[in-house]
């Protein structure tokens, strides 16, 4: 199955379930979703459930909120978050605070979901990544799937639950193949231990944890080390619990993301590694992370502006020499 | 209009006003702070779009003390959220511009302006959806009208031909902006007429908003689509209580103040509906009771435990 | 229109129609990537819109390449920028979406839908603040026509009476989108009826789009302020080269197609001008040989050394 | 003078300087601005100078975007922060993006200024600080300005230099008393030593700079060790050389900032610190910083929503105990 069945699945079932859940966004209903994600679900369900909107994402967003006071559930598509931005303004003063502001009197049963990251010469306008400005928002959980049963099981958690979820995939993953494991329960706030090693926690999400996964081999040959790569998947709430124990065991923390380093996600880890963790530390903790630029169409100057697996490993092999790792 | 439902209008207006009058005095003794937007001036409108619309939903701006008193909420539970108290609609955590009660049907107290709009349209639409028969009211200031929510939501509401019911507030400015200034029109209906009807009131005469509110009301109610109603009115004070409003001059002020809704509506209960001054006295007396207590059971509520502050973040604990 | 324009404008528009398909077989091939919205179909209207507004500024969509060429910028650095070369008019940078040249007042290239007609609306209070006698041209699809800015920005052009040309491509279509699904109208100019002067205008009549929008420029430069004008017009093609476009049926491609803007300008140079079958031909192969260069030009030139990644960050090292 | 007279002057002299500087912005000419920022320059440079904009920031800054273009240099008052959000869009997409996509064609000399933070029971929507989102843009210069003499010629610079600037300033700063110093240059890039010492790094910005100034006192004298206090001044770029050298004296970091913890902006320094200065640090860094839940409106909420000089204090000693610094 790959990952944007996986979404398919998780939405066909919420909606099977219950009536009040519904979709909307530019072209998800008749056309099917510009990634297909909602492929098919018009015909099974309708235009009154698929909704497709005009190009106007503080609509989108604005009225997912009202759909979720109105006691439907919502789950609103933007087409990439480059485009979210038009909505940030609903997202962060409406969607992420009535809850809080009105003492609980309003509960906003919603997910605004979309791609986001570098894909293949997209350009400046669409290749960004904006988990680092929802993940600090009190009031919304962001959650960002790097695998077909993680994007499953947290999307359909996410849309019958009743809190308001960001919901971020990433455009490469879309064909990502994979399997749902349907007989263990998973809990979307965990973090996921991709591999199991002892000498080194490399702490990453969405597509980079494939990249992480395709540089470890050599990584662990080359330094005579294991690594043990932690999927986030939470990014709001963190599961530092887990976090904490790879790192008492490793003492070493590297911590990759797509996005730009200046302000990146990817601080908030490190910052705490270093203010909770530090007697537990050996070693210097390392970021890697994309350059603090615009992304530019050319694909090398494209592929020089974020970590590929190449760099993830020069980088920690040149990391791993340095601080004795 | 029944003289009990006349009655019941001016009663509102007048426990809007002194409402308003104590939430004034008690922000410059310090027991309010942040903003405070008063509707002094505009309780007519205020009372009777509440009283037009009983059952629907409402959203609306920061400007909604009379609106949610009249909407049925307990004065003292409003008041209560203006001192910061844990007795008041949200707890303390709101405050005067984030008043939110869905047991009434009350959706905000929303700061920023034009962004309860959007949420409205979507609450439309859910109404549709479930087949309800209620629609949903928006009410929104002129400044609202040169935002890109209000007119997405004209575009939308129109296309889906939501029960929706545009209300616009246009007392000609936005804080110290007088709205032609930077917008072409005098009427923000002007706007709306391609997408929708569009109806104009005087926001000042109370009975008159009502019957056009219900008018419109029933529109969307029988799947006419959205309307459209703008009400021209006046408020007294300054945008808030930081805002001296010396922006407008004393001729203006006076041409105001002669159309106050409160004497014209009063005036109505004498002449057409026969009540007696002593009557009229009576519902006045009850009102600032009705204020009185609010200020006393807001005075002597207790605080929000500093717990709280943690309280609410999510609907349950992830 | 006299001969020489005419025979310019079919020039212009055969050199689009080659261009993009030369930018399709080499999107096919590898040579360009991400998104490629291409304007066949619509060649008439974007030739004539840049002869019609020969001198104001531009600014545009992501569906620019054939505005860009017939502005006057080089077809081959224009085709170099697609194939992401240091040649390209954004040095690789930007790509075909992204199109700037301020030399030919020419801002865009933005892959915001919408976000480029607040920049017009700056650009002509500049125009207007600093006197200058040109205004300013915005083009958008009727996808635009949906969202808070596009709405924003009419309101405030025509409260300031800007010199802005607010020019309309509606195809019908965003991406799988039509128009009538999401707006109450099929055509958009109905939005800007109570702001402004609205002009509709055949899209796929490169003559008639020149002439409506000269009289159109006339006006704004005359202190008239905004303008709207409408092209109803049809795109060949998916909305970008990932989009199979089969939403719409095999009739309403060929109803399209018997609009085609080239073979209306190729009978009318026959007819009007009466230029040879020998003379046309002669102009779509110096087009042809135009974009064969443009394609050798592109293919040779070299990419961006890998420091550039880190230039133009800001004006000069801060 | 006041802060805001401070601003005033720079604006004031920018425009007497240069005709192309304009103003724009809700209630920026006729009423004067609403923390009273613009009052005066209307009746000098008139109301084409001074434009009053409709509600529409995404407008506001749209169109600030376009006069840069044209030539002009647009100056956009957002009223505050909070509001700012519906303009992202533009700031991010826009502003902070058409000079590099454009491979430095386009030169948009233009300022974008807003007061944020937590002022008096502005309650949710009125009380954010978005530093972190902003400065983790490429392509925008963000300078953050604590004081008098900053604010002056940090505004002053901004408005006449070619980039496009964010400008922040504090609500709660406008009254702030200083002096302008005319004699000595400012290099707005370069963050400011408040306060020398050699035992504890204390870095800081906007109001939260007062705060820790007023703590500082009492901490030197508990713990019987020396702060050096440092006004971060431009959040981006990052004067990291200052930094490096009084970390370097004095090896133990802490970071102060008023908006909340969760990747909040604080989390890049320390990330900083932990990744390039490891080696030098004596003691866990210390991040202070604003609890993670929207603003409330009640005062006590409000205050325990946020860093106060008591919580510094109280946080600093503990820090200084447990870390034996
Ligand atoms: C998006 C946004 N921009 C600016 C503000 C600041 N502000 C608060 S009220 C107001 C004026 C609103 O005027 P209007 O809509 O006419 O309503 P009125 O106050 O007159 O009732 C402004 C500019 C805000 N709250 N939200
Ligand atoms: C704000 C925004 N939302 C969504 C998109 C994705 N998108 C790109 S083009 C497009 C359709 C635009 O249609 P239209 O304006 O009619 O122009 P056309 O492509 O037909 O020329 C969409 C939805 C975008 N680029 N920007
Ligand atoms: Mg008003
Ligand atoms: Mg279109």
């Amino acid at each position: 199955m790959l990952y944007r069945e996986a979404l398919n699945r998780a939405i066909d079932e919420a909606m099977e379930i219950d009536s009040d859940v519904v979709v909307l966004g530019e072209d998800v209903g008749l056309y099917g979703g510009s990634y297909r994600v909602t492929e098919g679900l018009v015909s099974k369900y309708g235009e009154e459930r698929l909704i497709d909107t005009p190009i106007a994402e503080l609509s989108i967003v604005g009225n997912a909120v009202g759909m979720a006071i109105g006691g439907l559930r919502p789950v609103a598509e933007i087409m990439t978050v480059n485009f979210a931005l038009l909505a940030f303004d609903q997202i962060i003063n409406h969607m992420a605070k009535y809850h809080y502001m009105s003492a609980g009197k309003i509960t906003l049963p919603m997910v605004v979901r979309f791609p986001q990251g570098v894909s293949r010469q997209l350009a400046a306008q669409h290749s960004e990544s904006y988990e680092q400005m929802l993940s600090a928002v009190p009031g919304l959980i962001v959650f960002a799937a790097s695998d077909v049963n993680y994007a499953y099981h947290a999307l359909k958690y996410a849309i019958l639950s009743d809190d308001p979820v960001i919901f971020i995939e990433h455009e490469l993953l879309y064909n990502k193949k994979g399997e749902i494991d349907l007989n263990t329960e998973l809990d979307p706030f965990k973090a996921r231990i991709v591999k199991k090693g002892k000498d080194i926690t490399i702490v990453s999400y969405l597509k980079m944890v494939d990249d992480v996964m395709e540089a470890v081999p050599e990584i662990e040959k080359q330094l005579g080390k294991s690594c043990e790569v932690i999927d986030l998947c939470s990014l709001n709430p963190i599961d530092f619990k887990t976090l904490e124990s790879s790192l008492k065991k490793t003492g070493a923390i590297v911590v990759v993301e797509e996005d730009h380093k200046m302000g990146g996600y990817g601080a908030q880890i490190v910052s705490w590694a270093a203010e909770e963790m530090f007697y537990s530390l050996d070693a210097a903790p390392l970021r890697i992370a994309g350059a603090d630029v615009t992304i530019p169409y050319n694909r090398r100057l494209e592929l020089a502006s974020i970590p590929t697996p190449e760099e993830i490993k020069a980088r920690i092999l040149a990391w791993g020499a340095e601080n004795g790792v | 209009m029944n003289k009990m439902l006349a009655e019941e209008i001016y009663y509102d207006m007048v426990l809007g006003r002194f409402f308003e009058l104590a939430a004034k005095e008690h922000y410059m003794a310090g027991d309010i702070a942040g903003f405070l937007h008063l509707d002094i001036g505009q309780e007519g409108f205020s009372v009777a779009a509440m009283k037009a619309f009983a059952k629907g939903d409402v959203f609306t701006t920061y400007r909604e003390h009379v609106m949610a008193i009249s909407r049925g909420m307990d004065p003292k539970a409003v008041m209560a959220e203006l001192f910061g108290k844990v007795s008041g609609v949200s707890r303390g955590r709101g405050g005067s511009m984030h008043l939110f009660d869905p047991s009434h049907f009350f959706y905000g107290g929303d700061a920023i302006v034009g962004g309860q709009i959007p949420n409205a349209v979507g609450c439309a639409y859910a109404r549709k959806y479930k087949e309800q028969q209620d629609g949903v009211m928006v009410v929104f200031g002129d400044g609202a009208t040169n935002g890109g929510a209000f007119f997405e939501s004209l575009n939308i509401a129109s296309a889906q031909k939501l029960p929706l019911l545009f209300l616009c507030e246009n007392n000609g400015y936005a804080i110290g902006t007088k709205i032609t200034r930077v917008s072409p029109f005098e009427k923000q209906a002007k706007k709306a007429e391609p997408y929708m009807l569009t109806m104009e009131v005087d926001g000042m005469d109370a009975v008159a908003v009502y019957e056009t509110l219900r008018e419109a009301r029933h529109l969307i109610e029988d799947g006419h689509g959205p309307v459209f109603v703008e009400a021209m009115l006046c408020r007294y004070e300054g945008h808030s209580m930081s805002d001296p409003g010396n922006y407008r001059n004393k001729e203006e002020m006076k041409i105001c103040k002669e159309r106050d809704p409160i004497e014209r509506m009063e005036k109505m209960l004498h002449e057409t509906y026969l009540l007696s001054e002593e009557e009229i006295d009576a519902l006045r007396q009850r009102a600032q009771r009705a204020v009185d207590d609010a200020v006393e059971f807001a005075s002597a509520a207790p605080e929000p435990e500093l717990e709280e502050l943690y309280d609410n973040i999510f609907s349950k604990d992830v």
